[in-house]
């Protein structure tokens, strides 16, 4: 049960730092289009959250809820990706930081959805769905942008090599994900490598992008890694904001 | 002339004047002016309220006001394009905006500054929108008419959303109420001026409603718009900020305090508390964003540039 | 009573807020003399909200002490001017904005030295100290940026017309105000605007910067301004951080 | 050569040199390389404590930590002044720096993630930094050594003021004293890999300490810091993270794990946690503030050519 609890967090921190990210974008976006298109990729992810967050209270029985989750744990209690709380920067960032995750997200959801496990698998499969999308429409953008214009392509690739170090992160395997693969029902996260590596290359490939190659990642360490709750220094500044109402007024309803 | 005779009869019998079709340079204009200001309305109009989305109380909480800020995105989208059949682009009109040669409506020039605001917006200036609006959907020029028939069926959930979150906040704890009285008592003036001034004092009107661009007089809007909100602060158990607000039996109506119009006029000239914010913030958004603009064209210019090659 | 404290409050929350915004640029100054320079402002700042919100928590006789006030009041409790909140911005701006206020504060403690309450005039007595090398330093490189590069004069016009808008508030006298008056305890904030705009004008002369003369000022209506607790979406941010442990833990001792 | 040896002599008789007196070209070097990345060391080291300063809990701990910072930065300019007397300019120290050539201490590339982090870098990393600095007052290169005189009074100071904090999160709520283990887990570590690899790998050793640049070895400086330590973590409640620590009688001190020294060569090399942001926090100041530097010497010619003009 921790190890599903833990996966849970992990899977519904990951769409919730990620929203809360994206929805900073809120009436700053470089065109209508993409303000529209954030705040509907931040919103799917919210709603994912809450649903993976739901059912992480309900399965560690102690009462919280997906709201006493989100709002009531501090930094160290998060189990979020790196990736996911990289700072926006410029707009090319942003889209790389989805793309990069878009491309796990949907090689993870697609396993969830053949979870043994039924309430994994119904979330899954809704958020499937939204996942495809969001890659289609991240990926399209990064070849776009990346064979687009000179500066363009530059940003793009600085971009990218910005965020690759935060990727490896992602297919790191742990205690809990051997509990779970043992137990049928998530695969390792590193099975999940090939497929992403395959969809990475090819849509960099297609944007004119120079792959980084191997370079030293981070939170891969035993003392590191968001999945283990040691984040970088970003998340507490994020969680001030965003947990500011639940705990400058306790027990308030809204 | 004949052709403005025939126009004008077009509209007194309540034709849909369509893109295409021969109309008075001022019917254009005017037009443009009021749908653009519209739309610039609406892309300002997320700003207020994008200022809470990182901090709203619950997810709950935080996917309804993501869903409105992207509507109103959406709201700007069909203005634009309903404006775009008059002969001016996005871009145009953008420049415009960005230069400070149109404006948005002064409302978004106060801040948000608590969790109530988001209500306040909600019910108050999306009320008053609405009350706006919704005559607008009978308005002469289609595209306009079409696009106004969608957003008010949006703006009308969203206001709901708003008095949702007042009813909240009126019944939680006494910290949560203050907070509701003192958005209502932030809100209210600024809301009583999105109607515009008094007649006596407005100009164009006279013509706009001929022409049916404009279907009601700002008094009549405002009378309106304070007949149906002042039993709704009742219900909430809310003090409006007018202590000379009281029924008046014989026109079946509330009278009330009229706004300071002075400071109507000064946050349209650029004084209000958040005008150097909300338009530097839009500019910034434009100007940060025009490698990502130039990019997509580059890429359609050397995809199209493939494509020909390869015919 | 309640005037005293009201005073107390703007006072106190006056250093709060404009030491809290100072510290930002810890480690981000230009040259290290400023760093050190900008750390040591806010350090007496810092100082000096503790003895004013400590005063303000005594009078008050609720029992809260100066912590408290700084750290469980929401923004609409706060009564400092919608200046000392404006965000740091570049190095200029938040030179002007020192200088503005330094100019006002000297002023500010000189009356507060001649308190006929003498909890304010000792307290007063040593920040006026602090003050009076605030302004000296303020000014001093107000002149230099402003006699400076073509590009340095530029900067530091731009920050005096975006900063110049808030500095009406200072001067403006309510109820509360003239209640101190009335007693002797503190002269009206209007009195101390002859003084505070030859000082301005003197060193914006010295600096070759033009006189932004009158223009409308922000937050001096019924309704507005920071000294009635109404302010800018500036500060809700900045508290969301400054109070996130107090909140995040209460009842804790650090 | 004579001069050389007349050199080491003066060293050997821990005589004082000073800056304009004849050195080797590799001890200048070397100084400046030492030196200079202490200096760097300071004002990065401004960065991971100046992340909590405006969420320091209590307005005390609020002073203390400006306080703290402040002195930092202080003596960072000791440091560059120090080195300048050997001939190199605090500009060129830190275009040094910006471009990568010089390193500063690794440790701060961790980042600061809870309060409990601000007593763990007080009491660990200014505890091992003084370890480092308390022989070094009696270097031979005099403006060093006095600089060290200086600077190891103030880190003291510091390094009590972080067991303080510690000593309140250990006393405190269960919450805070899980702060406090985590912070010592994350920190303990790092802290031993601030004396540098072991001495078997350890280059440049053996001249430095002839010079008395260097006064211990690395190993000696970690044993001494391990067995300081160990009893303040006991003292606090803490648990120091290594399964295989225990007392040694025989030596009189403690046996310990040796830190993961291949973490400490991919941090050296760039790949720490926050390498990336703390020098990029750097460079950006650097470059924000040219116009600021640049205006200051504007005005510093314009008043030398008026003060020629008026003689």
């Amino acid at each position: 049960r921790d190890a599903l609890v833990e996966w849970l967090l992990r899977t519904g921190d990951n769409a919730l730092i990620l929203g809360q990210r994206l929805s900073e974008w809120c009436g700053h976006a470089p065109a209508l289009e993409e303000d529209i298109a954030l705040a509907n990729q931040a919103l799917d992810l919210i709603g994912q959250c809450q649903l993976w967050l739901g059912l992480a209270g309900a399965v560690e029985g102690r009462g919280r809820t997906a709201d006493d989750l989100a709002f009531l744990r501090d930094a160290g209690a998060f189990r979020n990706l790196l990736l996911v709380e990289r700072p926006n920067r410029d707009f090319g960032h942003t889209l790389m930081r989805q793309f990069l995750f878009d491309a796990f997200h949907l090689e993870l959801l697609e396993a969830a959805r053949a979870s043994s496990d039924p309430r994994i698998a119904e979330i899954a499969a809704k958020a499937w769905k939204e996942a495809a999308y969001h890659l289609e429409r991240s990926a399209d953008l990064v070849v776009r942008l990346g064979d687009g214009s000179a500066e363009s392509h530059d940003r793009m690739q600085a971009a990218l090599a910005a965020l690759w170090s935060f990727t490896g992160e992602m297919f790191t395997d742990d205690d809990h994900d051997r509990a779970l693969a043992d137990a049928g029902v998530m695969p390792l996260p590193s099975s999940l490598r090939p497929a992403w590596d395959r969809t990475v290359a090819q849509v960099l490939d297609e944007a004119t992008l120079t792959h980084p190659g191997e370079v030293w990642q981070q939170g891969i360490t035993d003392m590191g890694g968001g999945k283990r709750g040691v984040h970088s220094e970003h998340l507490g500044h994020l969680l001030a904001q965003m947990q500011f109402l639940q705990r400058a007024y306790p027990g308030a309803r809204w | 002339s004949d052709q403005e005779r025939a126009f004008q009869e077009r509209i007194d019998r309540n034709e849909k004047i369509e893109p295409k079709e021969w109309m008075p340079e001022g019917y254009r204009k005017t037009l443009i002016r009021q749908i653009g200001q519209h739309a610039h309305s609406e892309i300002v109009g997320q700003l207020p309220e994008g200022n809470w989305i990182g901090r709203a109380p619950t997810l709950e909480r935080k996917a309804i006001l993501l869903a409105k800020v992207q509507d109103e995105a959406g709201h700007g989208l069909y203005l634009y394009s309903a404006a775009e059949t008059l002969g001016v682009s996005r871009d145009e009109l953008l420049e415009a905006l960005h230069s400070g040669k149109m404006k948005y409506s002064s409302i978004f020039n106060y801040p948000t500054l608590t969790w109530a605001d988001m209500g306040a917006v909600g019910w108050l200036v999306d009320g008053a929108a609405i009350m706006n609006q919704v005559p607008l959907q009978r308005t002469s020029y289609g595209p306009y008419a079409r696009a106004m028939i969608r957003i008010c069926k949006e703006e009308s959930f969203h206001q709901r959303q708003g008095y949702d979150i007042m009813m909240k906040m009126c019944a939680g704890t006494p910290e949560q109420k203050a907070m509701a009285q003192d958005a209502l008592n932030r809100f209210w003036y600024p809301s009583l001026m999105m109607f515009g001034p008094s007649d006596k004092d407005s100009v164009h009107s006279e013509q706009s409603m001929a022409w049916k661009i404009k279907m009601n007089t700002n008094d009549e809007l405002r009378q309106r718009f304070v007949d149906q909100t002042v039993p709704q602060a009742e219900y909430l158990g809310l003090t409006v900020p007018d202590p000379d607000l009281r029924w008046n039996e014989d026109k079946g109506g509330y009278d009330f305090s009229e706004p300071d119009w002075s400071e109507f006029y000064a946050v349209i000239a650029g004084n209000g508390p958040c005008n150097a914010e909300r338009l530097g913030a839009r500019v910034k958004a434009w100007e940060d964003g025009a490698w990502f603009r130039d990019g997509l064209m580059a890429h359609a210019d050397k995809a199209r540039a493939r494509r020909v090659a390869a015919e």
